[in-house]
């Protein structure tokens, strides 16, 4: 199961978990009302207390959804990083499927 | 024995709870959808059951990735609703069915499952959602519930034909139950959507309505399907269509379709439901 | 593909780990049992394995009640000693076989099996013990470790045949995994014993020593007993022996008893070990 | 399973687990130092931190361990409580078999 290729359909297999752990650790935390104001209040601080690495970091910070997936951010996690901004999950969608909002939504779910 | 009164297959997806948290229920985007589930509340009410058993996914709220459970079965007497991220929802918590819970447990362990076995644990939208759509909003809910969660996020998740053997054994555990409560079933997730990845936002009307067309009498081909299948044709969310083959195994080989819907998308999702009862 | 090296039998009593800590494992009530091991070790070190298999349960150390596996496989790269209530022992971490575990996981999950997989976890006497006494006290392990375990402890628990299927897939596991590793199997727990109950105290010598006579080439009838059978033979602790099974199954149908050592009691225990190997 | 009837020989089922919830969470607690220093410097304000019940209050505090394990507490977590005295399991053995720990270890263990 681990090597299925599908087209533009990357898998949460071993190498996302092992790779996205921290990023993942660090989103589930965002459950928690008390973090949820923790990483309002100090982003980087926050991320450096679950040792996230300078990339991953960036990656947050710059609310780059496509490479945060890319280094194994799990979308059900880094979603409560998007509840904290908030941002639409069809914006995390298109960003992913390299569109802009408009287009994404039209092309992909049919919405004029 | 207790009975199994009927069988429903419904997504679950989280902005369906959003809307009715928000009071959006009635404007154009969501009307055409909660309509549908019009009729599915009316049977619900008519056949009054005492338990539902609730077949979902947690989404990263009450399982990380530390330990993933391939299969968990709740045995609490109760379960509150989770924060996701945006605060708990304010429903109310629901009631477990212990006693089914642990009867169902021992069946699984001399079947040979292997249940992670909880007794302590918050239960996301997975639950919280089917439970809406087809209950409202009461101030308590009219049924206790046995939750089965399967991991449907990091892989290996289960195979779709060992959901459908698990599906055996809940029957067999339901109707070896010494009680004379009415149990429905519901099998949660789906329809086709694609949240990661460049194909994100894939949906698949034409494989969302074989499905919700096949999935009463014609389900082999579901049941036999590869996970590659299923992710290939529903996108990679969309295989938590495996869940609803534990509620289709439940019942009899040949059933009622009592009633259909499919709206899409919601949010980015296929979504819809059936009801089927056995004959 | 992987190759066993052979398959050890033996209990993880935590008391051994505390003679060794305490330093009376020359003193004339441990002596006997500890001499009883170093042919075991000898075979250990000439046979060098890279990866040992351990099969244990936790003793409600790091597992709560709240979410209870039936099975857990570790996937983590380490794994440290916990805390049993008397701080943590000052012996190494365990490095993780991580690509052989996740390769295990698959297979568990193609095959029909429910693992609870672990990433971040810490271990208890029951693998540390097993680990002592075949390696002794090195500065590092010499071999990378594959925990496995079994719920033991809050039934309904896994049935013997369960656990002796078990074996077969973790047998299928290293044998069509991607390298040359060598690889021990090590089935942990028992004999005899009962810590709870009235029985408390009960040890059943003849029920001990008619399993390690049997368990390498008569094993049928150990494969085909009941839980209660377990329990009653061998008290409600030395059910344990089930953990036994994984390892056994994981060999030839036909083994080379190379070795085997009793001694009763070790604190309110049976005890002792055999080494198996494939002919 | 859950009704094998073994004579003397409880079996730590869904009853167990269910009425010795509390006992066991509490003693659980006790793998952490911090909770073993709490423990050993008010007990009982630790046992009400867990919601023990008087009559389980009674039992942990007066270590009778016998009625322990008939209100669902399960050996292995209990063990903890007697990590703190400590209490040796030879002891725990001879309370449940009702003897005395000498012969307890002559009658059960065969040690003179
Ligand atoms: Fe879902
Ligand atoms: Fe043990």
């Amino acid at each position: 199961m681990s090597d299925a290729q599908i087209p533009e359909t990357p898998l949460f297999d071993r190498k996302g978990s092992i790779d996205g752990y921290r990023i993942n650790k660090m989103a589930m935390a965002l459950g928690d009302p008390a973090n949820r104001e923790a990483f309002k209040a100090d982003e980087e601080a926050f991320l450096d207390r679950y040792k996230l690495t300078p990339e991953q970091k960036d990656a947050v910070m710059s609310r780059d959804w496509n490479r945060m997936v890319a280094m194994g951010g799990n979308l059900f996690f880094i979603l409560k990083i998007a509840a904290v901004d908030p941002t639409p999950i069809t914006a995390i969608g298109a960003a992913q499927a390299g569109l802009d909002h408009a287009d994404f939504l039209k092309q992909r779910l049919g919405k004029e | 024995m207790a009975k199994i009164i009927g069988g429903v297959g419904t997504s679950h997806v989280p902005s369906i709870g959003a809307a009715l948290d928000k009071g959006i229920a009635d404007s154009p985007d969501w009307k055409p959808f909660f309509d549908g589930y019009i009729p599915g509340k009316e049977w619900m009410a008519e056949k009054k059951p005492d338990i539902a058993v609730v077949i979902f996914n947690d989404h990263g709220n009450t399982f990380f990735l530390d330990r993933v459970p391939t299969f968990a079965v709740g045995v609490a007497d109760h379960y509150d609703p989770v924060d996701e991220g945006y605060g708990r929802r304010s429903i109310p918590s629901f009631e477990g069915a212990t006693d089914l819970s642990w009867h169902f447990v021992d069946k699984l362990v001399e079947n040979h499952f292997d249940p992670l076995v909880c007794r302590e644990i918050e239960v996301d939208h997975g639950l919280q959602v089917p439970m809406e759509l087809f209950f409202g909003r009461p101030e308590n809910w009219p049924v206790k519930v046995l939750p089965i969660w399967v991991n449907t996020i990091q892989y290996p998740i289960p195979t779709p034909q060992r959901c459908w053997e698990m599906g055996k054994v809940l029957r067999e555990a339901i109707e070896s139950f010494p009680g004379d409560e009415r149990v429905v079933i519901m099998g949660t997730g789906g329809l086709s959507h694609q949240l990661q990845g460049s194909r994100a936002g894939f949906i698949n009307r034409e494989a969302d309505e074989d499905w919700l067309n096949n999935i009463a009498n014609n389900y082999e081909k579901f049941r036999d399907m590869s996970r590659e299948d299923y992710v290939e044709q529903f996108g990679s969310e969309g295989a938590e269509l495996i869940m609803w083959l534990v509620m289709r195994a439940a019942m009899d080989d040949k059933v009622d379709l009592k009633m259909k819907h499919y709206h899409a998308p919601a949010s980015m999702t296929g979504a819809g439901m059936v009801v089927l009862e056995n004959l």
